[in-house]
Parts: structure tokens; C-alpha cells; sequence
């Protein structure tokens, strides 16, 4: 095993990685940026090593920085979370080539999936079920638009080098086709350094729901059944769920026998997730894999009773996996809700400062996985996620109404969270029957529906009314004056009609 | 003291007093009696309101502005408390406000990646004129008021602080 | 079911219990003396009664006060917690009485149990091993170390009355019988106001060994397993974890049929604890029954599964139990580690004061149970106890592993407590290979041992010189010099030889 | 600024002096460069030192006596911080302490439940003397000198609070 783990990332998931690391003994080794100097992940490490400025690709993605702390602190291993560079095939490489293991599948099998285009058709292949549409890129619109009549409008037009929402438009007809694949092609070129792109029958309000696998170098592969993942925003994903409430014994088989299939086409390696859409008649088709941990991994963690990370660890120092497949049974239910720094009320823009409170939920079934502390000022550059907050329960019923309770424990102040969208979430009817898909919030929500009960509403005013009430008990408006923006001031300078009375 | 207390578009008027813990609080004519302690700081209260039982928070955003927040049971609040002066002030403001030119600012400090308008251009109210992108999320910027724009402070690229002016428009 | 339920306890259990009501959809009402009415558990209920002084026996004790906050709340049962009236037969009886529901066992199982001497004649009667000794109370010296040679030296002479380690005395001679009788029957008498001892064989260096029973009013009775808790300080469990690391699946068998006999014997109804002493050679006796929910009953949920406390709600309300014994199987690891606001480097001293800074361990597996927050201020009147910290892990030697990880995490300040003592029991080899007893810590314990490296203690020096540096260039000794106590003050009281080099 | 640091019995000299964030430690004559930040509130640090990584809390408690506590890797240290002018007043009141009376104080509010001891009784260090209940926890209360009761200030039941003498000890 491994004496000590650089871990190419930040936030919350590289402070995950490095518990895991001291639990199992291993001399976690953080890296950061110069905006990341007193963020979370740097003090849960053991050792730390600045590799460059704040922006991501002069430090988080510069692949020659990383390296050298590797070779600086004798890591042996790189674990490199999700995002920057945890699925850069030739981050992969130079690690191999430094004699650095990465903490992931090989190279070959990043690039074997990277494209979208190959990895369909190496799926299909191995027997996995695709969407329908094109092998090979498209490039005469008329051409493309008989192939889109014969699959059936709508379409998707897809980069292949794209991913994760990234780079897709829809055509609903023929005479829509040609500037679609001019701006499909001219924003794949830009976007991927690749202009193919492909067709795909467009499948309306899917489910997404993934699967877990595990694989060793000793040819072994494991599923860890599905997650659900179809309460998304923007492509994004908000909630996450496991088991999924629509997901069946055989359908959980079918699923993860068609993720292992894929696995094993692309002699994968590591902790991966298989993504499957999921029509309305419950067909599923193979969306793509994503070659790294993933974000929502803890709900199959709590209903597996596996520790993923530490088993990427372990498989990565080339351990043959232990379990198998008929150990592999859930137990109750699990849900993770990510929550932002944003505002909900005014178009989930980006919310920043310094945290001066914050009170995380705990209690049964509670887990929080989190980038950030109390007194920590949220840098600019950087995915506004603070963290993720999971619970489990007997039931899916427990499940919600435990979120719904430890949401309302959560406090974050004075930074603006979602923390009131995501309880707007977990009561839309549609999450709570699980009939809900991947457009759902796009079609439902409206800020308007964030505070609902009038006692609550109230509650808000007294209790605002008791804070100005304080407020003005010790300061005086004399002091506010002095402010540049003082209220005499600003009565002063407007051409007040004073109205005293109303 | 008498409050002018605006959320979610509905206004109340609350007089407060206080005796020790417990604060005196009228509202549209209704008197509760709420016992306010701390909670750890000053921002947490725990309330109790004839023996029901609150843990909320409340603190000033921007006072002078009448500008507050409150958090109950886990849901944020947009708080406008406004006493006479506030009143008054507010009322002088909004006289001038339906005049005169509209700056829309940034909200955020990012990088600006798309200017929509240019000078001259008529825009509608909530009709996005810049895309901003910060915290790898791209935001649409849009006026609050329905003009002509009159200038662009800003371009494509431009890395631009909090409450930077990006564009002005005249109100119509 | 429930739609009000009133908690009468206060701190972490109160909490826990508020949690799973409003889990459950039911309003929780707290009660609070004139010392909590900031407590944690009042901002956790939905509603709040005053039932009284600060002191315990004005307040949680209270009985009328407490069934008049039922009365006045309409609150239709009573969650008694553990501690305080949980064991209490006149207040299960007050409460069926008053028409509301008691969240426990019938006042006659809990009076059954109650006197030590009477449970151990129904134990025997139902086949449940007890600890060899008198079936009546003993009262006279020369017949009770006849008795005493019979069963053989060293014995245990213990009040009827008694439980949890209080009212006993160890006799190893036939001389310092008639002294030791004389006192155990005097205190007993004092403590309990039943002056009835007995004798039973005394086991050195026992293991304390326990098995959670649930049972409802249809005559289901599961047992989840044990937890093992001979971490013990002063007969206080400090540690406490499920699975035992020396419980076979045989000898766990042996264990819940015992624990099922007895819960039957006494028409035990909801959740319970049959505690057992285990000697040297794995051979079990009965301890005594707890007959209410136990501090450490997280472990057991966390292994199995399962929220005893939603369990003892269900089954209060008539439920029926729906779990099978044949479902009920274990699942991974758990450690409870018990928080106190203590200082062990001197004999383990309360520590009061604010509590201005407070950081939870998080990630993995932990769950925090607490009844604190940061900018509480700790009242003298109560259990010192903060809160339970408790993992979850797929093995015993990961539950370890991470319980380390996560005390280091934890921070409470300026509150000195005893997250280092429990670094130190963690690290014992006996606790590691599973062998301690409950006599571990008074027999290894040494304050010294709190600190173990180097390296750290020079951290410590110069983590410390930093904060002074810090303190000096921002306040001045003029300043300092101000108070009562200033350093000049004290220079020039002082006859001081002055020395200024050393 | 020179300090005489003891911690668990051992008694180091540090020197520190600071550059910006970086703090210069020698440390009996080893010299650290220590990037010290507050992290989240001034007294706790994230500390590099030569690229290793430590999370710790240091804080005064009573500065003017030289009191500081340290928190390392979740184990908790009493350290005692001297300057110069410290370490002559701890020598000079040192010079007294070895003559004159002990008085035994209570170390937090609580209760009396048993005085072992009667003026002109002989103790010995470590005897404990007085019980005190607080927090449901029963407490023995040694003397920390050899001597003779001279006076008992409480009686069994009587309440106290913090610092309250219970007992003086003449030296002996």
C-alpha cells in the first residue's frame, strides 16, 4: 500500500479524500492555489505544496506544477478527486510515466470513454444499449436530417468530445438542421479543439440514473447498484438519491450487468460510474461513463456500507478486491442534497464572503461532506459547491423527512445558500411519488414558491422587526450619518417631499 | 418603536417595545408577548411565542437602507424594515427613481464574457444585456428598467469587481 | 399515532428525541428549568414548558409541574429519555394515570426490575443466568460470610435498591464482614430508603456485555444484538461499541435468548437493555435490566440499521412490531465515545464556562449526538456530558482508525474536555485487541500519558509562543497592568530578587 | 521576543520574530520558518513548516501570569509562556511560595459534601481534603503542600463558588 497520496484537487471532495488517507494510515499531501492558502483541504493534510496562482489552469490544472510536488514530497500515488484533472488522459499518462500511480482507471480507458463517439460505438459492441442515432460524425446537414427522419425527431446534436450537458442542441426539423450543425460543430471546435459531432434521438424528460463499478487489475468488477440523479439544473445535478424509486430487482440487474459489460469493453480499472437514460416506458440507454469518483458517491457508500475511496486506494496499489458480487446488498435509503453558495430567489447567482456562522445539521442518519469552515472567506475562482449534505434512513419516506429536518438544522450566514430550494425540492409531489425527471425543476420551479406559510412569513417580519428593534436600541442614526451612504444623507440629497405620515 | 416590515411583497406595521427578554410586538393591531433570548450570537434568537418554540435568525444587511434577513426553518428571507426617517427617505427616492437613468452593476466580481447591447439599443425590462461568469457559472445580467442604453463601461473579457457600473440606461 | 409528545429530559437525548418526532410528523414539546431556557433542546422542540428551578429535583424531577405542562401542551405521551424519571415506576404511573401515554415498560416491569434483589429471583425463575449469591436480603454478619465462604471470596454486598454501580462493596475476608454490612446497609438505606442487601460473588476484571431488546404489546419481542461497554470510569461508560470485538455468533445467540427470557418474564414492553457481566472464561450473568432507551443505543441502530427511538414511539402508540428476529442482522462497526466537559489531566475536574468555539468532527461515518452549541454557556447543574461522538465503519479495526480521525477533528473552546482521554483509550493495545475490562482505566490510566510525541509537544510550544508574540504586539503590559492582577502589580508585591537572565 | 516555554515538565527558549505571515521560531537553537494563518478566528493556526501541514488552537488564558493552552492533533496542552519580565516575577513569587500558608480554593461552584480535615491536622501533598459535588460529579480537592490545617472555611453542605478557600494549609 501506499506511504503517502497527493490529491490533485480542493474543496470538499479533496478534504474527503484525505480522511480517508489518515484513516488508513497513508500521509495525505494537499496542493494549492494562491487563493487556497487557508481553505479547508490544505489543514487536513499533512504536508501542502502551493502549485501556482489562483485561476484553475495556473495551478489546479497545470499539469508540470503537480508533478513536481509529487516528486518533491515522494508521493506515490495521485488521487485526483472529480473535476480539473480527474479525467485528463494525459495527466493519467505523465503520472505513469513519473512513476506516480493515478488513483483511476489507465490513460487508454479515459480516452476509450472521453469521446463520446468511440465509447458509443465500443458500447454497442459490447452489447450495451445506446440511444439511437449515428456512428460516425456528421458533417452534410442534408445527410444528417434523412438519418434524423429514420430515428425520429426530435434529435440531439452532440460533440463528441463533449460531456456532462456540454456542447448538445436539439433539432425538431429538417429546415432547422443546417444551422444547427454549423453552430454544433462551430461551438464543439471552440469549446473541445474537436468539431464532430453526432446525432441522438432525443429522449424527452429522461430519467438519468447511474450505476456504480469497481474494478481491480486482477480482472474483478463489482457494481454497487444505481444512483438516481434526474433532479438536475441546468445539467447539473441537485439531488441524488439511492436506491432509485423507480428502479426494480430485475431492472437493477439489467442495469448493472449493462455497466459491467461496459467496464469490462473498456478494461477499465478503479471507481467509475456508468450514466444511463432512462425513457418514459423505463428503456434505458447507455449515456456515458464517467472514469473518477463522483460527487454523489457517498449515497451508495450508506446503502452499501462500502467506503469507496478507500477502495479506489486500495485497487489503485493493485489489492484485489475482496467482495463479491452477492455481498453486494442495499440496506435503506440515502439522499444527497448539494448545497451552494447561490440565491435561489434571484437566478441562483453566485454568493460570496466570509462565513461567519455556520451550524452544520447532525444526528441520526446525518453525514456532511464539506469544503468549508466557520471564518472561511469563499474565494471567487472556484465551483460555488460548499459542500454536500447526505442522510440515510430505513425507508425513502425517512429518507425525505430526514433532509427536510436536517435542511432546516443548516446554517450558513451571511452567505446566501440554496438551502431553501433544495427543501423546495424535497416537497415537489413529483420527488416525493420519485415520478420526477431530468426537466423537472426547469418546468416547476419559480422563486415565488420558496417561502410558503404565512406563519413562517410572519415569523420573518417579528423577527426582522426584533433585530431592527436591537439595532436601533444601540446604534444611532448619527453614527449611520457618518457612513458615506447615511440616511440623513440620502434625505438630504433627495428632493424629499417629506411625508411623515402615510 | 413603530416598523414598516415588507416580505414578500406584503407589508405589515409592527410596534415593538421591550420588557427584560420579553419584546412587546404589535402586528397589524395583534399583540403577542415574544420571549427573545440569543442563541449563541446575536443574529440567533430563540424565540418563544406562547409556548411555541423558534429558533430564527435576523440581523441588518444594510440598515441605513432598511435592508435586513431573516432565516426561518430553514428558509431565507428578504427583510425591508423601514421606520418613519426610512419612510421618508424611500418615498423622496422612488419620486426620483421613475426618472432618470438606470446603472446596472455587477452583482458579483467575475469575468464579463458577453455585452449584448450597444449604445442606442432599446431594452425591455428583465431583457439580459451582459453575461457575467464567476464561480465557474455564467449569470445573465438584466434591466430593471425598460430605456435606451446611453453607454457600456464595460467589454467582452473584462475582469470587473463587485459594483462595477457595466451599463447605463435611460429610463423611458 | 402521536400527534404531540412531550420529552421530558433535557440536553443531547432531549435533542434526539425532538429530532425523530419531527421526523415523524409529530410536534415535539420540550420542558425547560430556569437554567435552559437557552438549552438546546428547548430551540429543537416546537413548543416550550417551564416546569421549574434549575435545581434537578424542582425542575426534571418535578412530576406534577411536568404532567401539568402534558395537561396544559395536550402533549398524548411522555418521551422520558434516559436518566432523570426514565426509571421512575411513580411517574409511569402518574402518567397512565393522567391518561397519557408513558414511552416505555408498564410501571410494574419497571419496579420488577428496579429492585435488584427481586429481579434476580425472576431472572433465575426464567432461566436466565445470574451471578451465584443470596436470593434474600442478608442481615446478619456470621450468616452472611457463611454464605459468602460457600459461594467463595472475594463477594460483592449490594443495596436491592441500587443499580449502576452505586451502593456496593467488596468483601474478601471473613473479618471485614460485619463493618462492610454495616456500612452497605447504612448507605443503602441513606441512598435508596430500602435498607436491603444481598450478596452475590464478585467477578474481578469483568466485561460488561448488553443486549438491546425492543418489544411491543402483542407479545413481539427482537433483539438487535449486543454492544459492549467495559470502557468504564468510576462505573461510567466512556466507550461503548457494536459488535463486541469477543462475541461469537454462538455466544451472541446465547446472549438474546437470555435477554429475550428476561424481557419476557417481566411483560417487558418497548426498548430495553439487558445488561450482563461477562467473567473470564466468556461465561455470562445477568447485571440488571435498564428499562428505558440507553446513552449508547446509537451504535446499535448504526450496526442494525434501525431508530430505536421511532421504534419506541410506533410501539408506544400500539404499533405492532413489523421487523423479524431473522431480519435483523449486523452490519459493520460502530464506536460511541461519550464527550464531557472534564479536564483528565486533573482527576478529571468539570470544566464549565462558554463554549465559544465548537467544530464537530464530520465526513464518513460520523454522527454527532449533542446537546450544546457554540456560545452556550455550560450550566453547573447537570451531566457534564456535551455529547456523543460516534462511527460507523465496515470493520472494528476501520471504526478505530476513523474514531481517531475524528477526535482530532473535534474542537470545543475555551471548554477543557476529555478528547484526549479518549485518544488515549482508544490507543490502548487491550482496547485495540478487544480485551479490556471494565477495570481498564483505573488500572492503566496515568494523566501523563495523555502526550505521546515529541514532535507534538514541541508544536504545542510553539504553537503557543506564536499566540503569545501575537498577544504581546497587540496588547501592552500597560494595558495588562491595569487589572487586578497585572504582571507589574504582582513585580512589585513581590520581594523579588530580581533575576532578569537566567 | 525571547519566551520561556514549558510544556508537560520541559522547559524550552524560543525566540520569534515575524515577517509578514511567516513567523522566524528558534527553538533552542533550531531555526523553524513557520507560515502561520489564522483559520477561521485568531486562535486557531494553519501552520506549514517546511511543507508539513498542522491544524492547530493556541491561545492565551491568563497572559499575565504566562497561561496559554495549545491543542495539537485533538490532545489538549497547559503551556506556560515567560517573557523576561515574567519569568522574574514567577522567581520572585516563587522565593514566597515556599514559606507561608497553602489555601486550598474551590476550582468551580459547586457543593460541599465532606471536609476531611480539622484545624491542626497534618497533611501531606496530594491528601485529599475537602469533597466537592459539581455536575452530578463528585470531586476530591487535595492540597498541593505539607503542613498543618490552620483554618477550614467550609462545612459540609454549604454551596461555593469558583475560588472560594476551603482550607489554608500552613507550610511546614
Amino acid at each position: 500500500m501506499f506511504a503517502k497520496i497527493l490529491i490533485a484537487n480542493r474543496g470538499e471532495i479533496a478534504v474527503r479524500v484525505a480522511r480517508a488517507c489518515k484513516e488508513m494510515g497513508i500521509t495525505p499531501v494537499a496542493i494549492y492555489s494562491d487563493a487556497d492558502r487557508t481553505a479547508l483541504h490544505v489543514a487536513h493534510a499533512y504536508e501542502a505544496y502551493r502549485v501556482g496562482g489562483p485561476e484553475s489552469r495556473e495551478s489546479y490544472l497545470n499539469i508540470p506544477n503537480i508533478l513536481a510536488a509529487c516528486r518533491e514530497s515522494g508521493a506515490e500515488a495521485v488521487h485526483p478527486g472529480y473535476g480539473f484533472l480527474a479525467e485528463n488522459a494525459d495527466f493519467a499518462q505523465a503520472c505513469a510515466d513519473a512513476g506516480v500511480a493515478f488513483i483511476g482507471p489507465s490513460a487508454n480507458a479515459i480516452r476509450a470513454m472521453g469521446n463520446k463517439l468511440a465509447a458509443r460505438a465500443a458500447m454497442k459492441k459490447a452489447g450495451v444499449p445506446t440511444v439511437p442515432g449515428s456512428d460516425v460524425p456528421v458533417t452534410d446537414a442534408r445527410e444528417a436530417a434523412r438519418l434524423a427522419r429514420e430515428i425520429g425527431y426530435p434529435v440531439l446534436l452532440k460533440a463528441a468530445a463533449g460531456g456532462g450537458g456540454k456542447g448538445m442542441r436539439v433539432v425538431r426539423t429538417d429546415a432547422e438542421f443546417e444551422a444547427a450543425l454549423k453552430l454544433t460543430t462551430g461551438e464543439a471546435k471552440a469549446a473541445f479543439g474537436d468539431a464532430s459531432v453526432y446525432i441522438e434521438k432525443f429522449i424527452e424528460r429522461p430519467k438519468h440514473i447511474e450505476i456504480q463499478v469497481m474494478a481491480d487489475a486482477h480482472g474483478n468488477v463489482v457494481t454497487y447498484g444505481e444512483r438516481e440523479c434526474s433532479m438536475q439544473r441546468r445539467y447539473q445535478k441537485v439531488i441524488e438519491e439511492a436506491p432509485s424509486p423507480i428502479v426494480t430487482p430485475q431492472m437493477r440487474a439489467s442495469l448493472s450487468d449493462a455497466a459491467r459489460k461496459a467496464a469490462i469493453a473498456v478494461g477499465y480499472t478503479g471507481a467509475g460510474t456508468v450514466e444511463f437514460i432512462v425513457d418514459s416506458e423505463r428503456r434505458f440507454f447507455f449515456l456515458e461513463m464517467n472514469t473518477r469518483l463522483q460527487v454523489e458517491h457517498p449515497v451508495t457508500e450508506m446503502v452499501y456500507g462500502v467506503d469507496l475511496v478507500k477502495q479506489q486506494i486500495e485497487v489503485a496499489g493493485g489489492a484485489a478486491l475482496t467482495v463479491q458480487q452477492s455481498d453486494v446488498v442495499p440496506r435503506g435509503h440515502a439522499i444527497e442534497m448539494r448545497v451552494y453558495a447561490e440565491d435561489p430567489a434571484h437566478g441562483f447567482l453566485p454568493s460570496i464572503g466570509t462565513i461567519k456562522r455556520l451550524v452544520l445539521p447532525q444526528g441520526p442518519g446525518v453525514r456532511n461532506e464539506n469544503g468549508v469552515y466557520e471564518g472561511y472567506e469563499i474565494p471567487i475562482y472556484y465551483d460555488p459547491m460548499l459542500g454536500k449534505l447526505v442522510v440515510y434512513a430505513d425507508t425513502r419516506e425517512d429518507a425525505i423527512q430526514r433532509a427536510r429536518r436536517a435542511l432546516r438544522e443548516y446554517r450558513c450566514e451571511p452567505v446566501r445558500t440554496n438551502v431553501d430550494f433544495l427543501l423546495w425540492a424535497l416537497n415537489e409531489p413529483a420527488f416525493v411519488d420519485g415520478s420526477y425527471d431530468t426537466k423537472h425543476i426547469e418546468a416547476h420551479f419559480d422563486p415565488s414558491q420558496l417561502h410558503q406559510r404565512d406563519e413562517e412569513v410572519e415569523l420573518a417580519a417579528i423577527a426582522a422587526a426584533i433585530a431592527a428593534f436591537d439595532y436601533r436600541s444601540t446604534v444611532r442614526y448619527a453614527t449611520l450619518d457618518e457612513s458615506k451612504d447615511g440616511a440623513w444623507r440620502r434625505a438630504a440629497r433627495a428632493d424629499a417631499t417629506k411625508r411623515w405620515s402615510r | 418603536m413603530k416598523f414598516y416590515v415588507r416580505v414578500d411583497g406584503t407589508e405589515r406595521v409592527l410596534h415593538v417595545s421591550r420588557d427584560g427578554a420579553v419584546y412587546r410586538v404589535d402586528v397589524d393591531g395583534r399583540v403577542l408577548n415574544v420571549d427573545a433570548r440569543n442563541f449563541g450570537d446575536k443574529d440567533a434568537f430563540s424565540l418563544l411565542i406562547d409556548r411555541k418554540s423558534y429558533l430564527v435568525e435576523a440581523a441588518p444587511v444594510k440598515p441605513e437602507r432598511g435592508v435586513y434577513f431573516a432565516r426561518v426553518l430553514g428558509r431565507h428571507y428578504d427583510v425591508e424594515v423601514l421606520d418613519e426617517l426610512l419612510v421618508a427617505v424611500r418615498d423622496a427616492e422612488r419620486a426620483r427613481e421613475h426618472t432618470g437613468a438606470f446603472t446596472l452593476r455587477a452583482p458579483m466580481p467575475g469575468l464579463v464574457v458577453q455585452v449584448r447591447v450597444t449604445p442606442g439599443a432599446r431594452v425591455s425590462v428583465g431583457e439580459a444585456v451582459v453575461v457575467m461568469e464567476a464561480m465557474k457559472m455564467r449569470n445573465e445580467l438584466a434591466s430593471e428598467v425598460a430605456g435606451v442604453v446611453t453607454s457600456v463601461a464595460v467589454a467582452e473579457g473584462d475582469k470587473v469587481d463587485s459594483q462595477t457600473p457595466l451599463v447605463t440606461i435611460e429610463r423611458e
